[in-house]
């Protein structure tokens, strides 16, 4: 299936059917089963999100200028962080892989026509939207203010905006984010081509897999705790009020053994992308394909373990505390071991420095510095003087940013060709990934210096002395903003000016670049049998790269 | 956050286990450097070297290793384990609170902190303790959730509704500190700070002994108007709140229900305190009580000068205080004025 | 792909067996209701009570479980994840009791 | 599903969706998507359970206390016509495994029946809640304005006088109790008295021992003398814990209802047959679940510190 040796006129003689021209109705779209319109749909909903979260973003670095509250009021400002924080770990970050990149690959990528439960699959996306609706919604009425964790009793019974509304957009929400993780584990166990046996999944799957465990195990806890949280606010009367003899603190208890795990929700499909990009750009089986298969479902579990660094100092004993450092600290070796396998990876590779690939260089750096402050802050002795302050904040941008988002655009950029069969300006592409590199460390690094120094969180002014690392961190903003826009518009204009991508451009062995780019509805013209392991570059793969070489000197000029 | 540090931008150690936490974090940068050199050698290394010379090559085959692997697990889990012991050391000395040692009681309120010492002495915002010292908090808060945090003792604890928790550090070098609130806490989180003054031994007991009368007329009428009349149970400012919004007032037309207006002179708002029905302000409930036969007159004074104050006016005898540039950022705790010792 | 399917199940169960079930846990209910009448937190110990009242339930949630359900014929896939949820549940309770249990007084109400 | 792909696939089965390639496949695949439908559900429950647990530990008397107003025999009995529900509902799954079109719909039909018996004692016992001013919303209670204390309106009031054992001399008695309670603003009432902490504290006396939790002794007493309003205050969160926990078992079981009709219908059509009989399996482990959420419910909420009663 393979369209090496035609040139661009060729392709257009014979136009097939893809998913995306089969069916232009609306009704076709808003409808549809299939998993490769979802998550297009997907795409285009959670950009819209990020770019909104974005703005918010933007104003707060804008306010943080300067250390006198001008710009926005403090109460402006405390909502600017807390719709800042919600919409891009609820509605941003935790769909971003999953739903678009897992959804329309994973089921390409075992071979299978579609996820195993479309329907539930369209129910997720619409579980989306509605969760969504009514966060915007609440948002427009007024906002919230409470900072995306909630924390009672300032969420139950102090603060005199939206909660309950906003509460309730992402309980909604979060039955979307189960339903993709069962219908992930469900096509995963059931749906694989013959031949792809587990140890021969992609380890973008795998990571997808480990990824739905938290979404099953987790998502529903948090669910249930904003609902408590909303009736109790509703009801004037609950468990997590004080002044009754309630515990404010089994709120954070409640909410972390979701919202830590969550953050591997939030890393796992990232480091999945990883995985692909590293081994297919330096061309060479992955090193280590177990550990890295194994790591990612250790995360998973053993990361429902550590929920209590989040709040060493709020309160709950100090015998718990120290079990839980003990297990933070575990919780990081898994980590370590993908980081130290994907540089074993390059080694003796044939490396290619496409766009794609300096995301995943990028994310190599960021995440390891975002994973290293993680350990200063799961030792207890020294998050006492951290948590709360903008080492946090740094931390987490690190891994947030700099991992997963880092890790989506790479993977945006990777799979662009296949999913909409134009390719984006390569030289563009490396600008603004150079642009969001740069940009990204101005901002956030300076916050490590600022948190260290003290300067907390969630604060609308700070002392003068602080002023001079925000100016960075804001400078460095706006390159960060440039960088990340930069994107829309070239990915846009490929759309329509773009060069037709060809099946595999990059002649590649997964089973996504074996059927035509845009894929037809059932992914593939006939069912394929998979002989070869992951990442093979081997003959045993059938790729042939001389007719690749004959198709690039064809096309490129 | 002075400027007197070794490392540019580096907190000042002003602490007994200070000198702990900072140690535990050079110790963590140092393996951060550790592992980051290598990688991002490696990476950049494999890059240059490796960097794709054919399109299309295929290298060559290349699998994983066991004792690599194990290698590379046992590693880091072994030096994680070091940084978990430090952090435990560091940790129970920050907790364990010493057996003797003057006792301070805190009560965090949005958005501000009530001090008071053994001694009877009240503050705001302000903590004053003598050098050398084991200090002991006893904090709890009359509403939400707060954080009491010092940097440059590196320390914090959360404060809780409902229960108390505790705070000790024995500081070690005199001067100002910040004082933050590093939990998050509402509209005036960011407000909710101050500082704390360490003095030397003579100069404690000097303050303690000579604080009892110390206030100026406005730091006074502020300790009425936010603590001893309740004043700012309505009047903090807030969008939440039932009494009209006092910063900014002094001076200015006061639109009334019915459509008059009044200026907001020192009579106005002696009368606003003694008989607040007399004129109400338009947009709010004749809900605030009387307070004649509460307040003396020096109480007057002192709660008129304080509330003169708010709008950036000196009165009588008071510094200066700040001028209320930014009307939310002009919590009390930012207009504090120094200590004058 | 799990190889074993249950096709054939309905060669495992029949009604008589499936009454049998249905009898066993209404004597779970009725022995719950009575034993909940004697004081066994006075005379046992602390909670044995709810320790008594939740071992019963158990047993008849495995019962339900494994026949009613038919877990006893399914995949291993099946058994794992009826496990791994009370595990994770387990995590849950554990990890959220070993503060409450440790973190000593200072607690008051206003 | 996309007709112009079907041509490459030979053959369908009816029942076959287009992404499968047989109904092993299928039924595999809806099988395990049940079932982490219902981890997913154990979780969410598990949640309230943790709550419940802290505060279980925290306030066992006060637990106890209000555990014994609720009314064991309607637990009891809901227990009991959940548990024939079950049955039924296996049934209903092996009547379709054997194709038996009129069996299924008449133990579908028992099923739904045994569902709605529940969900009827449920009201019942709400309604009580609610005349006797235990829901622990303010303003969500009967409303018994200050005149209620006379003759004429007593008389009027609708009160459950639940018919159990120990319970319902009691019962009687309160619901008298409160009629002398006027609620005018339907706030949460606790008329009860206190034998529960009495029963501890004289076991205390009689020991020497501590018999409260330190937490308790925090939680119900003001400067060391027993405080009702404090004591009230945790029976209210018991209540806000059942409300909240039935409530929810209450959301799961109109779903479940709705289910069924959903089966009733297709079962009816005669969709099931010895080789498809997925949904209805699928069904039943879905009731099955809930039936099980109830097993644990029953214990915890109307059982603990039943012998407080029967000692009593
Ligand atoms: C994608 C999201 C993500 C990820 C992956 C992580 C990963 C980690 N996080 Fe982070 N974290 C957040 C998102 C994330 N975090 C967020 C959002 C918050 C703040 C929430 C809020 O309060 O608003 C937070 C807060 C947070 C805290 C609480 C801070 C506080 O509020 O006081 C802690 C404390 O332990 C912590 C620790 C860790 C650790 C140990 C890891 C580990 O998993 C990291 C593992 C990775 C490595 C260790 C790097 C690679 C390893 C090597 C190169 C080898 C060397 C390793 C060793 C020697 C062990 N994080
Ligand atoms: C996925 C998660 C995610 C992402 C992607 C980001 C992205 C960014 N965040 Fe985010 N942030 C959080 C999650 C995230 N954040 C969370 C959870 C919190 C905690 C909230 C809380 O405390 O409750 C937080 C808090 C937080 C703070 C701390 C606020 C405080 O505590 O007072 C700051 C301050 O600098 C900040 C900055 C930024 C910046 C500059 C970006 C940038 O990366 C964003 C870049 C994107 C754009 C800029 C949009 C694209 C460009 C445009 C729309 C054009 C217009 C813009 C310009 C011209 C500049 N964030
Ligand atoms: C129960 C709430 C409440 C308390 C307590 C309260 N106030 Fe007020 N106050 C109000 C309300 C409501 C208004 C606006 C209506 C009015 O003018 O009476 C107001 C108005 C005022 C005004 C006039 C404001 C203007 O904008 O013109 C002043 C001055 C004032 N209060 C001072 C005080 C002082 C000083 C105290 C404490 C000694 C105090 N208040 C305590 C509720 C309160
Ligand atoms: Cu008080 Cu923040
Ligand atoms: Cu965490």
């Amino acid at each position: 299936m393979q369209d090496a040796g035609l040139t661009n006129e060729e392709i257009e003689e014979k136009p097939k059917l893809n998913y995306l021209t089969n069916g232009s109705t609306l009704k076709s779209w808003l409808l549809t089963k299939d998993h490769k319109r979802i998550a297009l749909m997907y795409l285009v909903s959670v950009s819209a999100f990020f770019f909104v979260g974005g703005l918010y973003a933007a104003t707060i670095r804008l306010e943080l200028l300067t250390p006198a509250t001008d710009l926005l009021e403090s109460g402006t400002y405390n909502k600017a962080f807390t719709q800042h924080g919600i919409l891009m770990i609820f509605f941003f970050l935790i769909p971003s892989i999953p739903a678009i990149l897992g959804n329309f690959l994973l089921p390409i990528m075992i071979g299978a026509k579609d996820l195993a439960l479309p329907r539930i699959n369209l129910l997720s996306l619409y579980f989306y939207w509605i969760g969504g609706a009514l966060t915007i919604f609440a948002l427009l009425q007024g906002g919230v203010d409470t900072g995306w964790t909630f924390y009672t009793p300032y969420s139950t019974t102090f603060s005199n905006t939206f909660v309950m509304a906003v509460g309730l957009g992402i309980f909604i929400n979060g039955f979307s984010s189960i339903l993709t993780g069962l219908n992930f584990i469900v096509t995963i166990h059931t749906m694989r081509a013959p031949g792809m046996t587990w140890f021969r999944l992609p380890l973008f799957v795998w990571a997808n897999y480990a990824t739905s465990l938290v979404m099953i195990l987790g998502t529903p806890v948090v669910a249930i705790t904003v609902l408590l949280l909303a009736i109790e606010r509703f009801a004037r009367v609950g468990i997590f009020d004080p002044a009754i003899g309630g515990d404010p603190i089994l709120f954070q208890h409640l909410f972390w053994f979701y919202s830590h795990p969550a953050v591997y929700i939030m890393i796992l499909p990232g480091m999945g992308v990883i995985s692909e990009l590293i081994s297919n750009f330096s061309r060479k089986k992955i090193f280590g394909y177990e550990f890295i298969a194994f790591s990612s479902i250790a995360i998973a579990v053993f990361g429902f373990l550590v929920w209590g660094h989040h709040m060493f100092v709020s309160g709950q004993s100090i015998y718990a505390g120290l079990v839980f450092s003990f297990l933070t600290m575990v919780v990081a070796v898994p980590s370590a071991i993908k980081m130290f396998n994907w540089t074993a990876t390059l080694y003796k590779g044939s490396i290619d420095f496409s766009t794609p690939m300096l995301y995943a260089i990028g994310f190599l750096g960021l995440f390891l510095i975002g994973g290293l402050t993680g350990l200063f802050l799961g030792s207890i002795g020294l998050t006492v003087h951290l948590t709360d302050t903008y080492f946090v904040v740094a931390h987490f941008h690190y891994v947030m940013v700099g991992g997963q988002v880092i890790a989506y655009l790479g993977g945006i950029h990777y799979w662009w060709p296949k999913m909409t069969g134009r390719m984006y300006s390569e030289f563009w592409g490396k600008i603004s990934a150079m642009l969001v590199f740069i940009g990204f460390n101005l901002t956030f690094f300076p916050q490590f210096i600022l948190g260290y120094q003290g300067m907390p969180r969630r604060y609308a002014s700070y002392p003068e002395e602080l002023q001079v690392l925000n100016i960075f961190s804001t400078a460095g903003a706006s390159v960060l903003g440039v960088g990340l826009l930069m994107p829309v518009v070239y990915l846009a204009h490929s759309l329509i000016y773009g060069k037709k991508a060809g099946d595999n451009p990059w002649l590649l062995p997964g089973l996504e670049w074996r059927t035509a780019s845009p894929p037809p509805t059932e992914n593939f013209e006939k069912m394929p049998v998979v002989t070869w392991e992951a990442y093979e570059f081997g003959e045993e793969n059938g790729l042939d790269v001389e007719e690749a070489r004959r198709r690039d000197l064809a096309t490129v000029r | 956050m002075q400027t007197n540090s070794w490392v540019p931008f580096f907190p000042e150690q002003a602490s007994t286990f200070a000198w702990q936490v900072d140690a535990l974090y050079f110790y963590l940068i140092a393996i951060s450097v550790a592992f980051t050199i290598p990688i991002v050698a490696a990476v950049f290394i494999f890059g240059l070297r490796y960097r794709e010379r054919e399109k299309y090559a295929t290298p060559e085959e290349m699998h994983g290793s066991i004792v690599l692997e194990t290698v590379w697990s046992i590693i880091p889990f072994v030096i994680s384990m070091t940084i978990f012991l430090g952090g435990a050391i560091v940790y129970y000395n920050q907790y364990r609170p010493p057996d003797d040692g003057m006792n301070v009681y805190v009560v965090g309120k949005q958005w501000m902190w009530k001090i008071q010492h053994e001694g009877g002495q009240r503050e705001i915002n302000e903590l004053h303790v003598p050098v050398d010292t084991n200090v002991k908090l006893t904090m709890t808060t009359e509403d939400v959730l707060h954080d009491f945090s010092i940097p440059a003792f590196r320390t914090k604890a959360d404060v809780v509704p409902g229960r108390y928790t505790y705070l000790w550090f024995n500081a070690t070098k005199p001067g100002k500190y910040h004082l933050f609130c590093a939990e998050y806490c509402g509209l005036n989180h960011s407000g909710m700070g101050g500082y704390v003054y360490v003095m030397s031994k003579e100069d404690f007991a000097a303050w303690q002994s000579g604080n009892v009368s110390g206030q100026t007329p406005v730091e006074q009428g502020r300790d009425l108007f936010e603590n001893k009349l309740g004043c700012a149970s309505c009047h903090a400012g807030g969008p939440q709140q039932r009494g009209a919004k006092l910063e900014g007032i002094f001076n200015k037309e006061i639109k009334l229900v019915g459509g008059s207006t009044v200026v907001a002179d020192d009579a106005y708002i002696r009368e606003s305190i003694l008989n607040p029905g007399a004129k109400i302000v338009e947009g709010y409930q004749p809900i605030m009580p009387t307070f004649k036969g509460q307040v003396t007159e020096e109480q007057l004074v002192a709660l008129v000068a304080y509330i003169k104050s708010l709008s950036g006016v000196a009165d009588t005898g008071g510094q200066p205080a700040a001028p209320a540039a930014t009307p939310a950022a002009t919590a009390p705790a930012n207009s504090a004025p120094p200590a004058n010792r | 792909m799990a190889e074993h399917h249950e096709e054939h199940q309905h060669e495992h169960m029949n009604i008589p067996k499936y009454v049998g079930i249905f009898v066993i846990l209404v004597a779970g209910t009725i022995l719950t209701y009575v034993t909940a009448q004697w004081d066994l937190d006075g005379t046992l110990f602390a909670g044995a009570n709810t320790l008594l009242a939740l071992l019963i339930a158990f047993t008849k949630m495995t019962f339900v479980m494994l026949f009613f359900m038919h877990v006893y014929w399914s995949p291993k896939l099946i058994w794992l994840s009826a496990v791994a949820s009370f595990f994770w549940l387990a995590i849950m309770f554990a990890y959220t009791m070993q503060d409450y249990l440790t973190r000593g007084s200072g607690v008051f109400t206003t | 599903m996309s007709a112009h792909a079907s041509d490459k696939f030979v053959y369908h089965e009816p029942g076959l969706q287009h992404q499968f390639d047989d109904m092993k496949q299928q039924e595999e695949s809806v099988s395990i998507g049940m079932w982490m439908f219902l981890v997913q559900e154990i979780m969410f429950f598990g949640g309230l359970f943790t709550a419940y647990l802290v505060f279980r530990s925290r306030y066992p008397l006060a637990f106890a206390e209000a555990s014994n107003h609720l009314d064991a025999f309607w637990g009891g009995l809901n227990t009991l016509v959940l548990i024939v529900s079950s049955l039924t509902m296996a049934l209903t799954v092996y009547y379709a495994q054997r194709g038996n079109r009129n069996m299924q719909v008449i133990m579908i039909l028992l099923t739904m029946f045994f569902g709605t018996v529940f969900l009827g004692v449920k009201v019942i016992e709400y309604t009580d809640k609610y005349n006797s001013g235990l829901v622990p919303v303010t303003g969500w209670n009967k409303k018994i304005p200050e005149t209620a204390g006379t003759e004429h309106a007593a008389s009027k009031d609708p009160t459950f006088a639940l018919p159990l054992i120990e319970t319902r001399a009691e019962a009687a008695s309160a619901a008298d109790d409160h009629k002398k309670h006027p609620n005018p603003k339907g706030e949460f009432q606790w008329n009860y008295g206190t034998h529960v902490v009495d029963y501890g504290l004289s076991k205390e006396k009689e020991t020497g021992k501590p018999y409260l939790t330190a937490s308790e002794r925090i939680g119900y007493f003001s400067n060391g003398v027993f405080d009702p309003d404090k004591y009230r205050d945790k029976i209210r969160m018991f209540y806000y814990i059942y409300f909240v926990m039935t409530g929810l078992h209450a959301l799961h079981m109109i779903v479940g209802l709705g289910l069924m009709s959903w089966l009733l219908w297709t079962a009816w059509r005669g969709y099931y047959s010895a080789e498809y009989y997925a949904p209805v399996e699928m069904s039943g482990l879905y009731w099955h679940f809930v039936d099980i959420v109830w097993i644990f419910l029953f214990p915890l909420l109307y059982l603990l510190g039943r012998h407080f009663l029967a000692g009593h």
